[in-house]
Formats: C-alpha cells, structure tokens, sequence
C-alpha cells in the first residue's frame, strides 16, 4: 500500500491507499484530560446526484494534500487552545460503498471545542486539500467514471 | 531575449484529463504570474480555459493568480482544479 | 451486566454497565446511502474543577431514560429529515479515566444533517435524560466520591 | 377528609442522599401538583428543599410543576435532581 504520513504527539495525517479504520483515528486522540472526541466519517454512498454508484476513486497532489492536512491540524489547535489531539485520514484509490474515504477525529476536555473543530476541519480539507474524487457507476451494462 | 527557466507543471484531475498528461515540462519567465502560465497553457490546451476555478501552486503552496512569481530552475508548479475530497 | 435498549431498524438506544464499543455504534448507522456519519464521545477525563478524578459513576432512572433516549433520536429523524439512522448508547455504573460513558453516532447523505443531529443529541441528553454522575477522587489517600 | 392515594415516590442522586432512601411509599391527594408533593417532602426532608431546580416525574414523564395531577394508586413519581449525564 502506498502511503503518507506527518505525526507528531498531538498529530497524526495520514494519506494512502489502504482501508481506513476509525478506531486508528479515536485510538490516536485519547488522552486522560479528553473529556470529548468528536469524529466525522465521510462513506461512498450508492447514489450521487439520482444516480447510481458503485465505487469512488480518489486522487490527490500527495504531498501538498498532506501539507495542507497538517496545517489544518495545527490551525485548530491554535484557533481552539483547548483541543488535546487531531487525526486526519484520507483515503486515495477505489473506495467502494459503505467504505470510509476520510476521517477525522478530535480531543478536546470538553464537548464544545472538539465538535466544533471537526466541523471545521471537514470544511476546509473540502476547501482546500488537493484531492479529487471520480465518480463510478454503471452505464449501460459498462463501469464509467466522471472527474468531479 | 528573455531568459526562461525550465518548470515542471503537474497536471490533476480534470486538469490532466484536458493536457494529456500528468506533468509538463515548461520554460517560463521567471516573474510569470500563475495567470499568465494558465494562459499560456490554455494556448496549448485550450480546455483549460474552461476549467471554472482553476489554480496554481508553486512548490506545493497556493499562490496569488496575479502576483509575479520568483521562479527557479526545476520549480514544481502545479494546476488545481475545483478540490472534491472528503 | 445490567442493561436496557430501544431498538428499531432505524434506531438503537442502549443503557447499561458494560463497556461501551464506537464501532457497536457506527456499525449499526452505516448504510449505503449515508455519505456521512458523525460520532460523539464522551470519556471519563482525570480531571474535574482542578481536582483529579479516577473515575466516575453513573445512575439513571432507567426506564424513563432509555424512553428519552429513544425520543431524542426520534426528534433528530424528524427534525433532519435526511438523518437515516441514530444510535445513543449510555454507559452506568463505573466508567474509569478514559472510558466512553456515551456515544451518538448518526448518518445521512450529507455532512451538515449528521453533525448537526449529533450536536443537538448530546445537548439534548445532557439537559432531559435522568442520569446522574458521581465523581470519584483520591481525598486524603481515600476514595470520595460526590454526586454531581 | 380528603382520599389520599398511595403512590411510589422514587428518590436519584442527591435526592435519594438527601432523603436516605431510593423509594419512599405516600399518600396524596389525587390532584395534587408536583410543587406541593415538594413541600410536602421537604417537611420530612428539608434538604430537598435545598436542590436547585428539582421536577418531578410521573410515571416516567415530565410533568408541568404547578398543574394538578390526576393520581392514581401505585403510580410512580420521581424526584429528579440537576441531571449530568454524558
């Protein structure tokens, strides 16, 4: 599987091809002083825009996509003192439905902070994290994928 | 004469669907503005120019579309079309 | 172990004294239409005002919470249409440092619906359902605990 | 004379410290309101008077403090203190 990773103690982005596993993200963010995590999974859903999906493929610019997921890390630990540890996970290639292709997961000693970080966060990785998604479904019997 | 310096541009998503490829190898100005490159790019690829809300990086860090860079020999630009992760 | 639930094929609510699992509750959410899932935890943290905490300790009125419950994840169907499934687990009884003492995990199509939801579960449970903590610390080399 | 019914009175967290027991066994007047099944109690227990913000349940339901209730025997009242759950 190939893969990117920034980790620090309070810190872990991760970027790659293989499947992701939430418990990796609320694992990483336990602390004793948190109080509160707040976790967001985004899935391949079966349907987009009315019409039927099979599969995701993401892409990415590697390494700007985990630069940019790290400073946005970081940037909630500035914009709110209070949250303790940020995960970041995205996953690149085929995604099938039902399957995780980001997560993120925040800390904080209470609820406030970390729910409104992992808000936050979802936002701007949408924003501005260079990664772009195809979306695959079936066409008259043939798989056809369209850049979104 | 002007003096042009040798750039690779990484081409992404639908960026690179449109150039054919995935990376360029260019000689810009080295003040270019990323405004200018795309326009000189679309020339080329003219299905760039219809790309709404594409933009450049420069050794992986967004730039200012109309702002003169600085650019060196072997700079890593890179074309960015409207993002869709999450 | 001692335990309560309200189930449907939309909705699980769970109070008891075991140890509570995220992926109990992200597995019960998942569906193939949901683009996204968001998840609060909530964790017993070491410490409370200043003091340090070993542990807290968890009592309901039983019957009238999981009722509650089961009403809060109605209210978050009806209010965010687009919600497609709730679960709202409580944990009773001890719940050491870092243990989750609940967990609301809920899914939709889209982002806003499911964070939305999750933030309105936690506050809503915090204000109407009948569980009490008590709060455990070392005072003077003995456990003392005080109702909250 | 007034009938009073005999109705369970369930006692949690700093109610049930307070009164020293989980469950207490009363008579009361079946229309009755919650705030002065309170003040009732209190006179037994005057630290309850002392728990801020204190309702009461009937039968598992919250009930408006000040509205008379239509007791039946064995209904289950609940003293339920400040919650802090979560």
């Amino acid at each position: 599987h190939q893969m990117l990773e920034a980790r620090s103690t309070s810190r872990l982005v991760w970027l790659g091809t293989a499947e992701l596993a939430v418990a990796d993200a609320t694992n990483f963010v336990a602390s004793p002083g948190a109080g509160a995590t707040s976790v967001f999974i985004g899935t391949t859903r079966d349907n987009f825009h009315g019409r039927k999906v099979t599969r995701l493929e993401y892409e990415a610019y590697e390494a700007m996509a985990v630069k940019q997921m790290d400073r946005i890390a970081g940037e909630l630990q500035a914009k709110w003192g209070q949250v303790l540890r940020v995960a970041m996970f995205h996953r690149l290639g085929l995604v099938a439905v039902g399957e995780p292709s980001v997560v993120i997961a925040v800390s904080s000693p209470h609820r406030k902070e970390a729910i409104q970080a992992v808000d936050h966060a979802i936002n701007e990785l949408k924003r501005r994290v260079p990664i772009w998604k195809k979306v695959c479904g079936e066409v008259q019997r043939a798989l056809s994928c369209k850049t979104r | 004469s002007v003096t042009t310096v040798p750039v690779r541009v990484l081409c992404f998503a639908r960026a690179r669907e449109v150039v054919g490829a995935s990376e360029l190898l260019v000689g810009l100005a080295p003040n270019a503005s990323p405004r200018s490159v795309l326009a000189a790019l679309a020339e080329a690829h003219p299905g760039l120019a219809e790309i709404r809300s594409l933009v450049i990086a420069l050794n992986e860090e967004y730039v200012d579309m109309e702002q003169p860079m600085d650019l060196k020999p072997n700079d890593e630009l890179a074309l960015i079309p409207p993002m869709s992760g999450g």
